[in-house]
């Protein structure tokens, strides 16, 4: 019994990973940057819903929908004003780009909202019984959610003409402009995209635990990051796998072995994975023609 | 059809490409010849967008096209086949054929693909193969065939003939001369230039960013300092 | 005529340490002197224990060429170590200190080589989220041991640092790192970097060097907590975490990847801007975030992008510009 | 007199379902200049990827002077006396002329991690030799008047002089040389070949050549040996070659086998 | 720095930025709301007080960096500070040495006041609480087991963990479980679902209120039957904007004052506050309110003798001094200093009833 209900504590924060886990790897799978910001454009997101339903009384749904307007121009923006210049440039001087851009973001947000934590109330109480337990609502939506978005957006990349532009564009920009497919547009595309799952991400994180803070996205994002790399970075059913697999990972040690532990015991798993299958579990081993 | 007039191009300081002016006439194959770093493929680069000009004046089909995106090119049927190969090295075969044909309509991209394998029956061998792992000159074959994908209208080759077996690069020759008579404008950069002398209409000879001799490529096969330079004795 | 050029190696060599030995007379008496306080002194050991840390974590990214996010956990094993050595034995500071240090940079060695071995059969971003996991174990179990303090981290340790030791262990760092990498050892680094294939062909042990290059890297990082413990006399698991990794990364890609003087320079820089902007309060870090997206975006390769300094080569450099006029002059 | 440098029998690789090479023999003599022909994706660069073991042979056996390097690492094999080129140039693109060859170099030359940061004696004198040794190299390809440019600027010409001249550095009994001359001009091609023989003459070294100018591979290679399909369908003089017609049909084409 | 002599400089040195900003914030709010009021009331022996304020990020080389800077540059009398316990600390070792007389309103740490006569703190010791709320839920609460859960990278939490269990050792309360979690954790479910399957009388929860509130909330979605107790830093869990106060009802928490206080002091400050801040004071906000009264008495006191209030060794020890004759009441209490420079007050035991702090008992 407690292990079935440890296994759905992981999956419910899992599944939250997941849905975040899945904005990096479409970025990532672009333009090949950890965007150390994803984190604070869920923040961003989550004070905006929070705004706008606790502050001026809008429906939820609207809020929603501007929280997810919000980030896309916002990613978008960041994208164009802060990474688009970098683009030739080492991969690492865009990763210290956007780790200032996470901690600009983090502490404008400190001004804005004060450090003080906001309470969210929660769009989809109650819960259901499940094999004798209870899953809360909203976990059921952000689990039924994360898995509707990781097959739109797996069809999109293998079926339709942008997914195949931005397949290209991550190969090799140069060449993909070549192939007569504007490579702007492709990636301003996907940072929108990865913006608007944050948004989406933000406001499920919020139903499940309710914390608004300026800080919440960093380590919200460090985790689904390390699940994006779990999974197969850049690989879209990868990152939902990773997001479960670290929730339940998560959940489990820190119900059976330690919760002292449980990052240790998390990271050590990751480490033992990449080790034995190095680009991640759905990554393809690839090695070099020479 | 392609007028270029005055181009400048820098690297930084090199000034790799140094106040070049040329054209190439609907119908025609002219070739580029030239020794290593004389600015061949960065005159190719500029036309084609990937990189800009400093001074100077590119014209395609009657437009001025110096400072368009090299995506925009495309669609007006401009092609170029880069040095170096560049296919996308982790897509397979069949995916890279997808990518040439980016801008046809998906009926067309299967008949496209069914006449770049019939020139090139070993990629259909390899049509699942990763691009990557492809051997050198099968690359090079995939490289030409993503380009025909595009169906273009003037078509820029860089040493299109680099790293083929013999018989190889007679049927890359053969292959660039049908096209020219299915209607295709070639520009062709060549280190082969015996062979491209052989196949195009007319010839410029570079040397250093400057271009030093143009005429036809019949007598250019005969000039004496294009033989000792070029054509190896 | 007088020969001025510093040609020869050796006289570039009297000139160097002439010059470091210059500025560590300037700068000590201005302490003695009072000219510059007790902060200002303070700011200078910052900087002089960050410069550490980034020269070395320059070693193993800006040379090896990995993306290594876990430093700052090097320079906590060795803060540790160092910590417990001196609070565990009765001796005296002139002979304590210096082995604290040595056992600290050791201890962190050993847990470079203990990562760098399993960790390096990756590479990039897969070996950069390992190192970072084991940053993150490293953290978590120093915060879960009964003899490191756990939460609480260890206290009590004698103030051993001071500018003196700093200055030379930031001098012998710098030394040590620019002198390797002007060898055989320091180009197979390089080479590495370059092309790992290209590298094993022509003859290079990369996994050995990479290795090497990780526990190099580690030993000094563990040195610079050595000093770091001994100089606030308090350790606490929660400052190694993953944000003073970024921090020590940032110095070193402001820098330049593989410009020691950029990492020199981005180090004290980053250590003093903070305390220039303080008085923005809570602006500080707004502006601190600012100016690093402006530098990238400006400046991406770095303040220095690869450029190495040499004392010898700037000062030629100066007397040929000094004397060039008087050639024309005399033409 | 002429003996053996290199024993290779029944190589083999299979990628996937691909049997990339089978059964592949050869036996190579002290200063014999050897060429490996074939059709494109025939298992040429394939065959230099296992002798110097970048890739793992599933089977076989290689020997150099009576060392067996199946299984040693690269830089083993390197050590143990085989030095290559590749086919897509894999120079150290950001490092300086002289210092890609210095880094060849690396076990010519003997300091230990001490000596070198505390500049003993020996590390000034090897460095020494090692810089001499570098540039007289790079004299010899032409190359010393770039000896301090980055490596990446250099005309693609001088690139490939550059790989081979790093090639020789470590060295080497047998080198392993992947299409030396794609790209190069005729006349270009025609220096090299002059510059591929006194490689051979000064460094007495054995030399395997892949390419695809057929003016090159006729024009120094004592024997030839043809792949098509992993398998290898001919041997011989360039001249039994040239008229081979199994090789004229998969090969070389009509055009030239007449 | 400058400013001449016409004002009286303290220094305040604490977190206003980073992940524990808030808690600086709530702190540097209450002593502005102090000083700004005694200004308005012409200030000190007719000069105004200046508050200069730096951030440490609650890092200790920062705090370190900005006390020297505070003591060398703007020669300040006193200094405010800092918040968390590692940077005091660091803080400390260095004004040991100095002399230079220091307030803490909230390091908890046992050590923070060990390293000189100088230091002193307005808040409890770690041991005092956790050892109480041990003692109240067997005396008051008839609790036969217990349960806690606690932030493992916080000092202060830990602290007051491990005093909790010491004291339940001692009165025979059973520890059933012992859970930890880290600072950025969100999620505790796993830890409550153990605890749950433990079934414990009572959770001890020594976290912040934020923790407070989401332990509180999460351990109702599990189902948990214990009752939940806290320490002064729940207080302010009621004032979380959006909280859903049913999530913490039946809350026990320790604490120095009762909001319902009737005393002019409690209730001045509870206004001021709200007035100038919007919200309800934290117990953070109320000792630093403290920290900044205890040591503007002590200046003033010392201004009254007759000496002027600057930079300087005579002055300091004056301050400290009388300092440690401090005797007098604050918002969290009546305090007095004993031999270490730790404060001698009450404690109060809060419950959460029906959506309002009530007064259950005082220790
Ligand atoms: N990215 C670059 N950065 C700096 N210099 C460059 C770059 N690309 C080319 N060059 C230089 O510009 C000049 C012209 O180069 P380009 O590649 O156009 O020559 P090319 O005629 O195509 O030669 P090749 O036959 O070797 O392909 C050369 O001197 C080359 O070194
Ligand atoms: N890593 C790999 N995975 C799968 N197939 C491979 C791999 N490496 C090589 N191949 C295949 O093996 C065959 C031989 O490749 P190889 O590179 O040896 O050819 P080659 O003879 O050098 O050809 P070229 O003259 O074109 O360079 C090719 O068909 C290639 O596609
Ligand atoms: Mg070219
Ligand atoms: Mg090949």
């Amino acid at each position: 019994m407690t292990l079935l209900s440890q296994i759905i504590n992981g999956i419910q924060i899992g599944s939250i990973y997941a849905l975040v886990a899945l904005g990096y790897s479409m970025v990532y799978g672009i333009v090949k940057l950890i965007n150390f910001a994803h984190g604070e454009i869920i923040m961003v997101g989550a004070y905006c819903a929070w705004y706008l339903i606790a502050r001026l009384n809008m429906p939820a749904w609207i809020a929603v929908f501007f929280a997810i307007l919000l980030c896309v121009i916002l990613g978008v923006t960041i994208e164009i004003v802060a990474y688009k210049p970098l683009r030739n440039s080492a991969r690492i001087s865009l990763l210290i780009t956007a780790i200032g851009i996470s901690l600009l973001l983090q502490n404008l947000a400190q001004l804005l909202f004060k450090a003080d934590p906001r309470m969210f109330a929660n769009l989809f109480p109650g819960s259901k019984p499940f094999l004798g337990l209870q899953l809360t609502n909203a976990t059921l939506v952000t689990i039924a959610v994360s898995v509707v978005l990781m097959a739109a957006l797996s069809l999109m990349v293998s079926k339709t003409k942008i997914g195949k532009a931005m397949r290209a564009v991550s190969e090799d920009k140069a060449i993909a402009e070549l192939m007569g497919i504007n490579v702007n547009t492709t990636i301003s595309f996907t940072f929108a995209i990865g913006s608007a799952l944050a948004a989406i991400a933000a406001v499920l994180y919020c139903c499940s635990y309710s914390q608004i803070e300026p800080t919440m996205g960093s380590m919200l994002g460090l985790k689904a990051f390390v699940a994006a790399v779990l999974g197969g970075i850049g690989i879209i059913p990868g990152a939902v796998l990773g997001g479960f697999l670290i929730g339940v990972f998560e959940s489990l040690t820190k119900g059976f072995i330690s919760s002292n532990l449980a990052d240790a015991v998390v990271f050590g798993i990751l480490i033992v994975v990449l080790l034995i299958k190095p680009t991640g579990i759905f990554g393809k081993n690839r090695r070099e023609k020479v | 059809m392609l007028v270029v007039k005055n181009i400048n191009v820098f690297y930084g300081v090199i000034n790799a490409v140094k106040d070049i002016s040329f054209e190439v006439n609907e119908g025609e194959i002219v070739t580029l010849i030239g020794a290593n770093g004389a600015g061949k493929s960065t005159i190719l680069k500029t036309v084609s967008g990937m990189i800009r000009p400093a001074s100077g004046f590119i014209e395609f089909l009657g437009s001025d096209i110096t400072s368009v995106e090299s995506f925009k090119l495309v669609k007006r049927g401009l092609a170029h086949v880069p040095e170096g190969r560049r296919i996308f090295l982790n897509l397979t075969v069949q995916e890279n054929l997808d990518m040439g044909g980016y801008i046809q309509s998906s009926s067309e991209v299967k008949a496209l693909q069914q006449s770049v394998y019939e020139r090139f029956p070993r990629l259909r061998e390899r049509r699942n193969q990763i691009a990557g792992t492809l051997s050198g000159g099968e690359q090079q074959m995939l490289a030409i065939g993503r380009a025909l994908m595009g169906r273009p209208k003037l078509m820029m080759l860089d040493e299109p003939s680099m790293g083929l077996a013999p018989i190889l690069v007679d049927q890359i020759f053969e292959i660039i001369k049908e096209l020219n008579k299915a209607g295709t404008t070639i520009l062709l950069v060549e280190q082969n230039a015996r062979m491209a002398l052989t196949i195009a209409n007319r010839g410029y000879v570079l040397e250093t960013g400057r271009i030093v001799l143009s005429d036809t490529a019949k007598n250019l096969l005969v000039d004496d300092s294009v033989k000792q330079a070029y054509l190896g004795g | 005529m007088m020969n001025i050029r510093f040609k020869s190696t050796k006289s570039r060599y009297i000139l160097n340490a002439a010059a470091v030995l210059a500025l560590y007379g300037v700068l000590y008496a201005m302490i003695e002197n009072g000219i510059l306080n007790r902060y200002a002194a303070g700011l200078l050991m910052t900087a002089g224990y960050n410069i550490i840390l980034a020269v070395s974590l320059n070693l193993a990214a800006g040379f090896l060429g990995q993306l290594p996010l876990g430093h700052a956990g090097f320079m906590s094993v060795g803060a540790y170590a160092s910590a417990l050595f001196t609070l565990g034995l009765e001796m005296d500071g002139a002979v304590e200190f210096p082995l604290a240090l040595i056992i600290g940079g050791l201890v962190a060695a050993v847990f470079g080589v203990l990562i760098g071995l399993p960790a390096l059969r990756l590479s990039g971003d897969y070996l950069a989220i390992i190192t970072l996991g084991f940053g993150e174990i490293i953290r978590v179990v120093i915060l879960n041991l009964s003899f490191t303090g756990g939460a609480f981290g260890l206290q009590g340790m004698k103030r051993y640092s001071n500018f003196t030791n700093i200055f030379i262990f930031a001098v012998i760092t710098l030394f040590v790192i620019s002198t390797l990498i002007k060898s055989r050892h320091g180009r197979a680094i390089l080479a590495i970097r370059e092309d790992e294939i290209a590298a094993e062909a022509s003859g290079i042990p990369t996994t050995y060097y990479k290795t090497f290059a990780f526990a190099v890297s580690a030993f000094f990082a563990g040195v610079a907590g050595g000093l770091y413990a001994h100089h606030l006399c308090i350790l606490d698991p929660s400052t190694f975490g993953f944000m003073k990794s970024v921090e020590i990364l940032v110095m070193v890609v402001l820098g330049g990847m593989g410009s020691l003087i950029g990492s020199v320079v981005a180090a004290f820089g980053l250590t003093l801007l903070p305390e220039l902007l303080r008085e923005f309060a809570q602006y500080r870090i707004i502006v601190y975030s600012l100016l690093l997206v402006l530098v990238m975006i400006f400046k991406p390769s770095g303040l220095f992008g690869r450029y190495d300094f040499s004392l010898g080569k700037t000062v030629d450099d100066l007397f040929i510009k000094l004397r060039a006029p008087n050639k024309k002059g005399g033409a | 007199m002429r003996e053996p440098v290199l024993n290779v029998n029944n190589l083999g690789i299979r990628f996937g379902g691909l049997q990339a090479l089978d059964d592949f023999n050869i036996h190579v003599n002290n200063n014999e200049i050897v060429g490996l022909i074939g059709p494109n994706g025939a298992g040429k660069t394939t065959v230099f990827n296992l002798l110097t073991n970048v890739y793992a042979p599933s089977r076989g056996s290689i020997n150099i002077e009576g060392v067996n390097t199946m299984g040693s690492r690269t830089h083993g094999v390197t050590k143990a006396g085989m030095s290559r080129t590749f086919q897509n140039i894999r120079l150290f693109k950001n490092l300086s002329v002289i210092d890609n060859v210095k880094i060849a170099l690396h076990n010519g030359i003997r300091y230990s991690f001490l000596e070198s940061v505390f500049r003993l004696p020996s590390y000034w004198k090897q460095e020494k030799k090692a810089t001499e040794k570098a540039m007289e190299l790079l004299s010899r390809f032409d190359l010393d008047r770039h000896a301090d440019s980055i490596a990446s600027g250099l005309p693609y010409g001088a690139q490939r002089r550059l790989e081979i001249v790093r090639a020789l550095a470590t060295d080497p009994k047998i080198l392993l040389l992947d299409e030396p001359a794609a790209g190069m001009n005729p006349s270009e091609t025609a220096e090299l070949m002059a510059n591929i023989r006194k490689i051979r003459d000064d460094f007495h070294v054995a030399i395997i050549l892949i390419e695809h100018d057929m003016s090159l591979v006729m024009g120094i290679c004592e024997r030839i040996l043809v792949l098509n399909y992993g398998l290898i369908i001919a041997s011989g003089t360039p001249e039994q070659i040239k008229n081979d017609p199994a090789v004229i049909e998969a090969y070389l084409g009509q055009q030239r086998g007449e | 720095a400058g400013g001449g002599s016409d004002t009286i400089k303290i220094g305040f040195i604490g977190p206003l930025t980073g992940e524990v900003a808030q808690y600086g914030v709530a702190a540097q709010n209450a002593m502005n709301l102090y000083i700004d009021s005694l200004n308005e009331k012409g200030g000190i022996g007719g000069k105004k007080i200046e508050l200069i304020s730096y951030d440490d990020k609650g890092d200790a080389t920062e705090a370190v960096n900005a006390y020297n800077k505070l003591v060398t540059s703007d020669e300040v009398v006193a200094i405010l500070g800092a918040i968390t316990s590692t940077p005091t600390i660091a803080v400390a070792q260095q004004s040991a040495v100095d002399n230079v007389p220091m307030m803490t309103p909230t390091a908890t740490h046992a050590d923070v006041t060990s390293y000189g006569n100088n230091t002193f703190r307005a808040c409890f010791l770690d041991p005092f609480q956790g050892s109480t709320m041990a003692k109240f839920s067997v005396d008051e609460l008839s609790a036969k087991t217990a349960a806690v859960i606690y932030n493992t990278s916080d000092a202060y939490s830990s602290g007051l963990r491990d005093s909790f269990i010491e004291t339940a050792g001692e009165v025979g309360l059973e520890i059933v479980a012992d859970e930890g979690y880290s600072k950025d954790d969100v999620d505790f479910k796993a830890q409550l679902t153990n605890i749950a399957a433990a079934d414990p009388d009572v959770l001890f929860v020594p976290d912040y209120y934020n923790n407070v509130y989401i332990i509180s909330s999460q351990s109702k979605e599990i189902g948990l039957r214990a009752t939940l107790l806290g320490i002064d830093g729940a207080d302010g869990v009621l004032a979380i904007e959006g909280a859903d106060s049913a999530n913490v009802e039946g809350l026990y928490f320790a604490n120095h004052y009762s909001t319902e206080d009737p005393s002019e002091l409690v209730q001045g400050f509870l206004s001021g506050y709200e007035e100038e801040f919007g919200q309800t004071p934290s117990a953070l906000a109320a000792l630093g309110y403290d920290g900044a009264m205890i040591l503007c008495s002590a200046l003033e006191k010392v201004a009254a003798s007759g000496v002027k209030l600057e930079s300087s060794d005579k002055v300091f020890q004056a301050v400290i001094d009388e300092l440690d004759a401090t005797d007098m009441d604050c918002v969290t209490g009546h305090i007095t200093y004993d031999e270490n420079n730790n404060p001698i007050k009450s404690l109060a035991i809060i419950k959460v009833e029906a959506g309002e702090y009530t007064l259950y008992m005082k220790y």
